[in-house]
């Protein structure tokens, strides 16, 4: 009976998992999506609890309300860390499945050996391995993002690094085979502790050479191999709702780096391995051309006459916070009747739909948010193109110069528009380290400052508060 | 007793021998249908797409949930009991914060 | 005999008792599957596809060939013959008048 | 070894499976999808010949050479006959599905009682039921498409012919509960032919009162079955490859029927027990109002000065086998350089896709068909509709008049284009058995002959050779 009530939970959990994915297709259904999945996951938690092999509960319960006190706060961060809420999440995720794989060796060595088969124990070293290396690698990558200070930002890079860390994770998949053979050994116990440990350091070692802004890709990787070491888990547990759900996790984060990867024109090794932003800034060619300045009243005036403006955001408006501001521009200008258009690159920001969330938190509408392959073609009847701390996803660079990181990645064409304002705080380049000839164009006027002070003088102008300065 | 941990959802009664080859069939097919489901998500949603499937990805929790509760020695029921405190930690902050951004989206 | 009839593929080796749970499972995904996978199918090409679907769903003959092939009474493999000859041809016309379809479907 | 070769090869194959459906997405890649599915095919069956039970060889070359002889001659029928040889290839699945699980079941009485557990029996009764229903359904239904003479085409309705057809399925499913309680009474194996006389009798009595033109879409609803049938014998089998491409062809069987079904914008129990087709054909209106006739020579004028054709095809060109003459009319005027294009309703013709087959075998390019939803907004800018042998996808009642049975199916507006020109051989209505009042509008001219020979004639105008006549 209660293993009738396991499986058929087991079934009717992983179909509300893949519509709650499903659900995800549209805006409309995606809240939906989310009463699926904890309806879902409610009915596994309670399909387990109540089997008969559960007789603590005392240490269950305090852990799930530990769960809680800690989860609530941590899903009321502000937009801006998600990235690193994310990456702090898969830490826990794969935590959890390394301990859990840990549990099941020590508990077929001291109590049943033989079932210790090599399969299980392939799939117990391989959800370890899987489990610790996304522990730290979450951990770090977390650091990162956070800007804590002990972690360094930059890519910090050795001569013969790859071969230090290929060689740290060659070791321990070798010494998994061995203890794969030789399961309950006298030796194989602490043979375990150290693949754990070199799984813990290679962790640490992988993320090192990758700079911060490389993070998002690197986020979603770790996704994919927490949601391998939850289907290694349900190898391990005959449990096929953990394989499901671990499958499901796992193509999502193969298919959002990919998407990544594709949108800036790069390959997976040269991610984790190229050791990006490392790169030398040559010498900022606004040095030689000339960058022309606009005044906020000349800004303002700028954009009542136009009729089309496209507001092209990027991760200088994240770090600004500026998207309420943003919000007063768009009502300022649509109620002078001009059309405003949100150009979203797929990685402007630092995390896909990184910009999305920010404009839906400002309560802009998500009609007005239009996608590069649509909007591109528009450019041309642009009066204004308004790029608000975006930089790499609006080089032209990318089109035609062969010696940049860039080059190759779409981008929005800001620069077929009548006329470019650009907002950003200095003559800096962006993530990429490359110089924008964008802003030295003919028709673009610089707005030097931050994003959200800026905007926020160039709407108290339009609202005719200008006359106070 | 590591039996019941093995097929964590079997009791005795009606033992059932683990199928690997299953486990790979239901592996390969469920691949395939989350390679089709998130093709297709609206990239508005990619965001809360990663919590999301961050949050389901903790169904992990079961397993801690019988390392944790079962009649095992108490080491490895601490050890159980520290993974599913992780777990739980994603499946709260990750759907709240997947609910909270998506309300978020609003038409008009 | 009937066993390795219940089992189609299993040699008595390695016996595998049978798990309906698993096939529910994968019965399940495979739906999933199925519907996502034909809803992409073009248009212009549901014709075709019926007839594909046909001689994919004539994978019923590996039952047939198991009842035609084993150490069974003769009436029975009498039966498998027949059924394994209605599959077969479902297999053979069914690809052939597919390909036959699409081979005219030109863009220019 | 040999049991992990079977397992592999069903993995191998499913996934072979997937991938030939997935790439029938579009036409560029559909051949692949057809090699994908030879192949896995191919594996699946020597993966299971090669299995040690298997000792008897000789049987099995001798039906599958037989297969093929067959089989061959089958895929050659012209492309009007594909609905029969549909329904046909249903039959026989239906009927190796029904055979096989006879011949488990009586497998277990002769040898191993203790196999036919309560589970294994109910998915027998199920794969025999399904399939033997699906048999001789799927056969009535070809002969009904054939237009075999002993098989009435029209609905065959008599009172409380709802109440007998399911009377005999809840017979035959209640025995199936009795056999299943107890397999091995002395008996079961008599009740066991009974259901299997029960499920060979529904089948038949299940198309009866369905009209020859409904049987696309039962034929679909049979495909389901199939479909579900050769997933009960996986269950049976213990067999994962029949149960998932069972389950592939289930859900292509429902999606084309539940499209069938909203296009037609009626309902499955309509389809199947509403005896469409038994409609009392009202009084022609044709009678009251004008209908205006055009010549050869007049319609050719009239297509020469056009600048956008659209041409309409309908159940009619598939009769008349029009689709060689309509590519040389097409060739006609494109060479005039005026654009012509094929507007496809999703159920015109007699199953879906008919008009798509039928185009594509005359080599017209299938850029040039564009879909119902697509052409719509571009009919008040079409200069000639010309209607070949389409009707009820044509006719305006179906926006306004209620009481009519095709009222609320979307139809191409033909009757906003600025002139429209339709061929048909009488006043006679169209599937539906209801008039259409295009055929009398102001602008509409008929062209009434057979599709074949008027295309043809004014093809011969068209190319100069209208002086012969
Ligand atoms: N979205 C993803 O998923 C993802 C993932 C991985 C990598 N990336 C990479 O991230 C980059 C995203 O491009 P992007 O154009 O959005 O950003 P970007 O190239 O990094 O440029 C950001 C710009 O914002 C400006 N800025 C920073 N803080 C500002 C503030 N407070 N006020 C005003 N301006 C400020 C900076 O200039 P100043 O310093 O002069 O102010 C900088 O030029 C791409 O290279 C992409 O490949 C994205
Ligand atoms: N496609 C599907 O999947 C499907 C499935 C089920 C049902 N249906 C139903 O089938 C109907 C399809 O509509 P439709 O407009 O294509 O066809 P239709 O309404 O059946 O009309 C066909 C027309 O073609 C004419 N015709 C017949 N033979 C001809 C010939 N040799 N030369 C010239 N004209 C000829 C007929 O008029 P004359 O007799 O005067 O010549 C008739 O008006 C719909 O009602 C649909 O619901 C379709």
């Amino acid at each position: 009976m209660m293993y009738a009530v396991a499986q058929f939970a087991a079934v009717f959990a992983t179909a509300l998992f893949i519509f709650s994915l499903y659900w995800m297709n549209d805006p409309k259904t995606a809240r939906r999506g989310v009463v699926a999945g904890v309806t879902g996951m409610l009915v596994a938690v309670v399909a387990t609890w109540v089997q008969p092999q559960i007789i603590h509960h005392g240490w269950i319960v305090v852990a799930i309300v530990a769960g809680f006190i800690v989860g609530v706060p941590l899903s009321q961060v502000p937009l801006t860390a998600v990235p690193q809420r994310t990456a702090l999440s898969h830490a826990f995720g794969g935590l959890a499945a390394g301990l859990v794989g840990t549990a099941e060796y020590f508990l077929g060595l001291g109590e049943n050996p033989a079932e210790l088969t090599a399969f299980r124990m392939s799939a117990i070293v391989a959800e370890v391995i899987l489990g610790f290396l996304t522990f730290t690698g979450s951990l770090m990558a977390a650091g990162k993002l956070q800007e804590v200070k002990w972690i360094p930002q930059r890519p910090v890079t050795y001569p013969g690094q790859n071969v230090v860390n290929i060689g740290v994770l060659v070791v321990a998949v070798g010494l998994g085979v061995v203890v794969v053979l030789h399961p309950t050994a006298p030796w194989s116990g602490h043979a375990f502790y150290v693949i754990v440990g070199l799984a813990v350091l290679f962790g640490v070692l992988l993320i090192i050479p990758i700079g911060g802004a490389d993070m998002p890709t690197v986020i979603s990787i770790l996704n994919s191999y927490a949601g391998l070491s939850a289907v290694a888990m349900g190898f391990v547990l005959n449990n096929k709702l953990l394989v499901t759900a671990g499958a499901l996790d796992g193509s999502s984060g193969l298919i959002l780096s990919i998407i990544m990867c594709r949108a800036m024109n790069r390959s997976f090794t040269n991610v984790l391995f190229g050791a990006f932003g490392t790169v030398q800034k040559t010498a900022a060619i606004g040095e030689q051309k000339e960058w022309k300045q606009e005044t906020v009243e000349g800004a303002a005036q700028l954009l009542e006459q136009a009729s089309l403006v496209v507001i092209i955001p990027g991760y200088g408006m994240a770090v600004a916070q500026a998207q309420h501001k943003v919000r007063e521009l768009y009502d300022q200008l649509t109620k002078r009747g001009i059309t405003v258009k949100f150009a979203i690159h797929p990685v402007a920001g630092r995390m896909p739909g990184h910009m999305n969330v920010l404009l839906a938190e400002a309560n802009i509408p998500y009609t007005a948010l239009v996608e590069m392959d649509e909007i591109n073609p528009e450019m041309p009847q642009c009066d204004v193109a308004l790029v608000i701390g975006a930089n790499d996803v609006v080089n032209p660079a990318a089109r035609y110069k062969k010696d940049t990181p860039i080059y190759g990645m779409p981008i929005i064409d800001a620069d077929k528009a009548r006329a470019v304002l650009a907002i950003k705080r200095s003559k800096n380049p962006g993530f990429a380290g490359i110089d924008n000839e964008l802003y030295v164009l003919d028709n673009t006027w610089m707005l030097f400052g931050d994003a959200k002070a800026v905007i926020g003088e160039v709407v108290k102008q339009l609202a005719g508060g200008g006359g106070l300065h | 007793m590591i039996d019941s941990l093995m097929a964590t959802q079997a009791v005795p009664a009606e033992p059932v021998a683990v199928d690997y080859w299953s486990m790979l069939f239901v592996f390969v097919l469920a691949t395939f249908i989350g390679l089709g489901v998130i093709r297709r998500v609206s990239r508005l949603l990619y965001t809360p797409l990663m919590s999301l499937t961050n949050a389901i990805s903790a169904i992990a929790v079961v397993g801690s949930i019988v390392v944790t509760g079962a009649d095992y020695p108490r080491t490895i029921r601490i050890i159980g009991a520290v993974a599913l405190f992780a777990s739980m930690t994603n499946i709260v902050s990750g759907f709240l914060i997947t609910d909270r951004m998506l309300k978020m989206f609003k038409k008009q």
